[in-house]
């Protein structure tokens, strides 16, 4: 395999080394200048957004492709480099973006904390691996980010180690996403045994059988399902929110669980029909889960991860049944409101929370902060309606697209409409208790303006503008809409939606009742206890079934053979003292006998010597008298 | 009469028990009476024989002779026997030892 | 060359830390300039020969044997490791206080048969050698071991020594069938160059068989010879002397012993006994990517269930070695190439976990995994290390493990495409990985989060210290660097990947 | 069975009491009372055998001259050890095994020649038997009589001889 190696873009590697440096860097310096590092950090990501944002200008069209080799195998060889375009690049300016902004509010959110230079060195180290991730030309480089991004994440996750929740939580989500790389890294292996290559390019230009597609396309589902929380894999992400929250807001909102989605667009030449079948019920099924979820949390952050568990579902669904930019435009919206909604989450509860105590993150205690936090609120509340897909924010939009694509199967659409319909309504519930005039308590703290600023800007970003010239319709958006008809019963449809699931809302939560529901209501319960009897309770049994087997069977088996061995030596001696050499003595004791018998020949005493006598006697007597006898 | 050969089987025995002591007794006496029973022993058979040729009577008369002989073997013994016990001061044939290889 | 020093290290009679460090370090140099002038374009490097005994047998011709030594791309990896592992096992060592002449002395012997080993061309030199690690190991651990030192030692020595009985028999029929070109008038040889070629093999000697199943001797010639090295490496079942062994070896015992010690089976398995019966080889080799497979799951299973961190560390190796096998069954030019690259990788990785797990012992004399918690608070710097070894070890990418990891699941696939043994193997290897990355993160997560305890008391936990660094930096280091740029080893296993692989068809066709 | 037959059988059981009590006794005194009786028996189955010479000859030169002649040997060596005359026995097994042997062989492979003789029964005289000594044997008798003056005297001598 020769390696194409066509457009130098000086831009990409620097913009991927940009947060690298920060990594490095922010571990050299931690223990010394701890109080720079946030500084420093959010400079290079700056610097690197600066590229991101110089390569989105440069490559709004086409693709190019870089490649040198990495190593070889045997004539092989593996190639590392970049596969841009317009997709890619722009799924590349958001990470970027993203992580910018929660650089920047990280700033605010995690001062006075101890560890922010590992903080802020995971957070760097997870935006190269995710850059990576997105612009890689080789799946397996792309498989190495995708494994990476998982790292740090775990790191991030487990940031606060010393509460064991963290730490559960940190190993619960590698885990689970260990699971997914397995199903991609099988996948990678299928198309290596069967395309002979890994090289994204080569492998868009290559007719695979139906068969081979099935089976990649079901691996990679794996993979997806694993990464972007998708049923039944999804009880992690929940989980994930023992972490910070701006890294829930980077990592498990806007960008690592949304790798996943991105690289079933990427892949999506690489499923086939089944495949897809398969891909659009779990997507269906993980909306479904995940609103549902959604609906029983009363922990904001909580409500969030099963949202975004939702969306994600949403997306996935997109993807297989819409089209892949139908979902991937889902997925760039959802990344600036979901964002948002976290980062306004955080401020609410850096807000409420008192220094010392658990932060308080319940969303029955978080009411009547209108007067002190009006424009977090007021961010808060427009990337809500974002999710919930009012008119004029980017949510609409693109729930538009997908609803546009899928019109025609009426099965599909009544479901994504009764989905889009939870959605509003765990939006709203949730909007309701935050807003509502309740008092509170404590005296509250106010947002810091490095904070706020963030959230501001995301908000914006939720909003129609820079998206599409008119904020009812998404053709004008990307070009790859354009081939669509606009539906205006679609339209009706979906704003019919949102006002029955606003309107139910107002009914159901106007009064912010506080009863939970029953545990075994909660997604989560069912699938911990499904993943704790399918998997861990079995791995854990085995496990001890083997040390068992090992250190009483085989080496039991051994110890018996030793013993049994020993054992023989013991009889072989016994045998070889008594019996053999018991011949032998027998042998030199009737040789001695002998010997003795014979001397008494001449041992001069009489008796004997008339003992002898009288033998011989006796013997020729005998004889004689035989041979007489038998004459 | 009496059957000849039950007289041969007390013969026999006599010999027998003249030769177990003649092998096993430590004291110069008891073999010198073992002696006397094998001389007895061929006593008593020329006598048993002779009755089956009475008129030889060469049995008889050798028995005589063999009792003679007895006689003289016993006082010529028992002189010896007193001779060595003295030169050895013991009875026990085994550590009249001349005859034996100086070990 | 410099390699006759290089097998044979003096025994010093006095300050013998300081002569090991000084052999070590020279050996390193000495590496350093056997690499500055390898090229990897030729087939063999420094071959050095001179002959050793020869034996007059009359009719049976001559009983003839050479110290004969080189290294080749396979080598030089498994050298270089060995260099650096010894060295850092000499600076591990420093402070070992009982019978320190013995020690040393012994540690020498074992450095000299192990790069002897690694280098040997001559089958029956290479035995000796081999034997030879044996005995050092030995005392080693039946000295200055744990409290079942004695158990563990003579199980290791009983299933090594059975091990090269066969190994023994294996070269014997070998040794049978092939003949020096050189020397006709020598009937037979030992010298590797000559019977990994073909074109040596006697007429009428027992490996002259088309026949490469099971019954037959070339079928017996390659189970003889797999068992003895799949003792070596260990692969499951075989590998219950391993556990025993690492936990009641010292430190530096251990480091040894995972990272030189068993790399010696998958050596032998590259550098002889595939060249020289590739038919056979390919014959049984779905059994071996079984056994691999079972020594990848089960050995990962056993470690779940450890309690004890060396027992874990130990049951992680039999796992890892699994791979190689794994590999090395698939015959293709990615399996064979990422079993070298596991072997090397694999020898860092378990070497830096042996030496970290020492470090801990070093302070608490407690390795039972349950006695602590949230050491990550107290020990930074040794936390940062244990992650880095654990991942490293989990096959995350950016690590050596991972190139090693992958290149054998490329080579494991192409080989179930080719129909050489079933995808389902395949496919169940990779469950090892998530077993892996279960049981260390289980461990991470018991070990080192949460609130700090510590049964042994936290005032043992002083921070490490210079000498530590000095043994954990290079192997992490060089982690790293094998992960980010594997060309660096790559460019000197390709070439003996593609000679391995020509030797290997030629047969085949 | 006749009279003569009881007395047979019952001088028999007197002899295998006194050969038992030679063979196994413990004191000398008991062997030469076994003796005794042994040859008392002796001479009255010769009398039996109507061998009425030999049957006084054996009373008188036996159990009188014999048994004398060793009860001296006995007193004397007893009196010049002071030590109780205590019978040894040695090599007892291989003394039976011979001894027993020699008896077996003598019943199974000789005893049956005799089964078929009998006796004529016709009585040797005193007269008889002194005649034929006196004439046939006469050269004989002479000589036993030297022989027997001879032993006297040479006993006699070994017995008094003094050890220079």
């Amino acid at each position: 395999m020769n390696v194409a190696s066509t457009d130098w873009n000086a831009w990409v590697p620097i913009a991927l080394a940009l947060p690298l440096v920060s990594f490095v860097v922010s571990f050299w310096m931690g223990p010394r200048y701890g109080w720079l590092v946030p500084l420093m950090a959010t400079a290079l990501l700056l610097a690197g957004w600066v590229c991101t944002t110089v390569i989105l200008v440069d490559h709004s069209a086409g693709t190019s492709h870089f490649a040198v080799p990495w190593f070889s195998l045997g004539t092989d060889v593996i190639p590392i480099g970049w596969w841009l375009s317009p997709r890619s690049v722009t799924m590349l300016w958001v990470v970027y973006t993203i992580s910018l902004l929660v650089h920047v509010y990280s700033i605010g959110y995690m001062a006075g904390e101890g560890g922010i230079a590992r903080y802020f060195a995971w957070l760097g180290f997870f935006t190269f691996a995710m850059g990576g991730l997105v612009v890689s030309s080789n799946l397996l480089v792309t498989f190495c980010c995708w494994e990476l991004v998982g790292l740090s994440s775990y790191r991030l996750i487990g940031h606060w180690h010393q509460q064991p929740a963290a730490g559960a939580a940190a190993t619960k989500a590698f885990l689970v996403n260990r699971l997914g790389d397995i199903g991609l890294l099988v996948a990678l292996m299928l198309l290596w045994s069967r395309a002979g290559t890994l090289d994204m390019p080569a492998l868009t230009a290559m007719a695979l059988s139906e068969e081979t597609k099935t089976a990649v396309g079901l691996c990679v589902l794996l993979a997806l399902a694993g990464k972007s929380a998708q049923f039944p894999l999804l009880h992690w992400l929940p989980d994930a929110m023992a972490g910070p929250t701006p890294v829930s807001a980077l990592i498990h909102a806007a960008t690592m669980v949304a790798a996943g989605v991105y690289l079933f667009v990427q892949l999506h030449f690489l499923f086939s029909a089944d495949a897809l079948a398969v891909a659009a019920v779990v997507g269906l099924l993980t909306l479904f889960v995940g609103g549902w979820g959604a609906l029983t949390q009363f922990d904001v952050k909580k409500i969030l991860a099963y949202s975004t568990i939702s969306q994600l579902g949403l997306m996935v669904a997109g993807v297989a049944l819409a089209s892949p930019e139908a979902g991937f435009a889902h997925l760039f919206t959802h990344a600036f409101f979901k964002a948002g909604l976290f980062l306004g989450a955080g401020a609410l509860i850096h807000a409420v929370s008192r220094h010392g105590h658990a932060p308080q993150q319940d969303i029955r205690h978080m009411g009547g902060l209108w007067q002190s936090h009006r424009l977090v609120l007021v961010c808060f509340a427009v990337c809500a309606a974002s999710l919930a897909g009012m008119p004029l924010t980017s949510g609409f939009l693109s729930k538009e697209g997908l609803l546009l694509h899928v019109r025609h199967h009426s099965f599909y659409f009544g479901v994504m409409a009764t989905a889009s319909f939870v959605t509003t309504l765990y939006s709203a519930r949730m909007v309701f208790y935050l807003l509502s005039p309740t008092p509170q308590a404590a005296a509250t703290h106010p947002v810091p303006a490095i904070m706020q600023l963030p959230l501001f800007v995301l908000s914006v970003g939720s909003l129609f503008i820079g998206l599409s010239a008119s904020p009812l319709s998404i053709q004008s958006w990307w070009p790859v809409f354009d081939a669509i008809e606009s539906a205006p019963w679609v339209m009706v449809v979906s704003l019919a939606v949102l006002v029955v699931g606003v309107g139910v809302a107002w009914r159901l939560y106007r009064h912010r009742p506080t009863a939970t529901l029953h545990a075994r209501w909660v997604p989560q319960t069912w699938l911990d206890a499904a993943q704790k009897h399918i998997a861990v309770t079995p791995a854990l049994q085995a496990s001890r079934l083997t040390h068992h087997a090992d250190r009483r069977w085989l080496d039991g088996v051994l110890h018996a053979a030793s013993y049994g061995y020993v054992t023989c030596s013991f009889v072989i001696g016994w045998v070889d003292r008594v019996l053999i050499d018991g011949w032998v003595t027998t042998v030199t004791h009737a040789a001695k006998g002998g010997g003795k018998l014979f001397r008494s020949l001449v041992n001069g005493k009489i008796q004997s010597y008339l003992a002898w006598g009288m033998l011989a006697l006796l013997s020729f007597m005998v004889w004689m008298l035989y041979q007489l006898a038998h004459r | 009469m009496i059957a000849t050969h039950h007289i041969f089987i007390l013969s026999a025995l006599l010999l027998s028990v003249g030769v177990f002591m003649l092998l096993t007794k430590r004291n110069a006496i008891l073999i010198l009476m073992g002696l006397e029973l094998i001389l007895n022993a061929a006593n008593l058979n020329l006598i048993a024989f002779n009755q089956r040729y009475a008129d030889a009577l060469a049995g008889e008369a050798m028995a005589v002779f063999v009792i003679v002989l007895a006689v003289c073997e016993a006082a010529v013994g028992v002189a010896i026997i007193l001779q060595a016990y003295r030169h050895y001061a013991t009875a026990v044939p085994d550590q009249i030892s001349e005859l034996k290889d100086p070990a | 060359m410099g390699l006759l020093l290089l097998v044979v290290p003096v025994r010093f009679q006095s300050v013998f830390r300081m002569a090991a460090l000084v052999v070590g370090v020279a050996q390193l140099i000495l590496f350093a300039l056997l690499l500055a002038s390898f090229d990897a374009s030729q087939p063999w490097h420094g071959l050095e020969q001179a002959a050793w005994f020869s034996i007059d047998l009359g009719t049976w011709g001559k009983l003839q044997a050479s110290y004969l030594v080189a290294v080749d791309g396979l080598s030089v990896g498994l050298v270089g490791l060995s260099v650096l592992v010894l060295l850092l096992a000499v600076v591990s060592s420093w402070h070992v206080q009982e019978n320190i002449k013995g020690y040393w002395s012994l540690l020498l012997i074992l450095n000299g048969s192990i790069i002897g080993s690694f280098c040997a061309l001559d089958l029956l030199l290479f035995y000796v050698f081999f034997e030879f690690m044996l005995i050092p190991m030995y005392f080693l651990i039946g000295i200055w071991g744990g409290p079942r030192r004695e158990y563990a030692s003579i199980k290791f020595f009983l299933y090594t020594l059975a091990g090269s009985i066969f190994i023994l028999m294996g070269i014997i029929l070998v040794y049978l069938s092939y003949q020096d070109p050189t020397q006709p008038a020598v009937a037979h040889t030992f010298n590797i160059l000559h019977i990994t070629n073909p074109l040596q093999l006697l007429i009428d000697s027992p490996l002259y068989t088309a026949d490469a199943t099971l019954g037959s001797y070339r079928g017996w010639t390659f189970l003889l010879f797999f068992l003895g090295f799949a003792i070596k490496l260990p692969a499951v079942p075989l590998h219950t002397w391993l556990p025993d062994a690492h936990v009641e070896a010292p430190t530096a015992i251990s480091v040894i012993l995972a990272a030189l010690l068993l790399k010696i089976g998958g050596y032998g398995l590259l550098r002889f006994v595939y060249p020289v019966l590739p038919d056979a080889a390919q014959h049984f080799s779905p059994w071996v990517a079984g056994v691999g497979l079972l020594s990848i799951i089960y050995g990962a299973m056993n470690a779940l269930a450890s309690k004890d961190l060396k027992r874990l560390v130990a049951y992680s190796s039999v796992s890892h070695m699994g791979f190689v096998l794994l590999g090395l069954a698939s015959g293709t030019s990615e399996g064979v190439g990422g079993a070298v690259y596991q072997m090397i990788s694999h020898g860092l990785i378990s070497a830096m976990l042996f030496l970290l797990v020492g470090v801990l012992y070093d302070r608490t004399h407690d390795r039972q995994i349950s006695h602590y918690s949230g050491l990550a608070e107290r020990m930074k710097p040794f936390t940062a290390f244990v992650l880095i070894a654990f991942f490293a070890s989990m096959g995350i990418p950016g690590f050596s493990g991972f190139i090693g990891e992958v290149m054998i699941f490329l080579g494991a696939f192409r080989a179930a495409e080719l129909g050489i043994f079933g995808l389902w193997i395949a496919i169940t290897a990779t469950t090892g990985l998530l077993l892996g990355a279960a049981y260390y993160l289980w461990t991470i997560q018991r070990m080192f989060f949460g609130p700090f305890h510590s049964r042994a008391g936290e005032h043992n936990l002083v921070p490490l210290t210079t000498r530590e660094y000095v043994m954990l930096l290079p192997l992490a280091v060089a982690t790293i660097l094998l992960g980010v740029f594997p060309q660096l080893l790559l460019h000197y296993i390709n070439p003996f990947v593609q000679a391995f692989l020509v030797s290997f068809s030629s047969l085949t066709d | 069975m006749s009279a003569a037959d009881y007395f047979f059988y019952g001088w028999c059981l007197v002899m295998v009491a006194g050969l038992w009590a030679m063979a196994v006794s413990k004191k000398l005194i008991h062997a030469a009372l076994g003796l005794l009786s042994c040859l008392v028996a002796l001479a009255g189955i010769y009398a039996l055998l109507s061998a009425e010479l030999l049957a006084v000859i054996q009373l008188m030169v036996y159990a009188g001259g014999v048994l004398v002649l060793i009860l001296f040997g006995i007193m004397l060596t007893g009196r010049l050890s002071d030590k109780p005359m205590r019978i040894e026995s040695r090599n007892v097994a291989v003394g039976s095994v011979i001894a027993a042997g020699l008896f077996i062989t003598l019943i199974v492979f000789v005893g049956p020649a005799f089964l078929s003789v009998t006796s004529t029964g016709s009585p040797g005289s005193l007269r008889t038997l002194s005649l034929a000594l006196f004439s046939e044997y006469t050269l004989a008798f002479e000589l036993a009589g030297v022989l027997l003056l001879i032993s006297l005297i040479a006993g006699a001598v070994i017995a008094s001889s003094r050890q220079s």
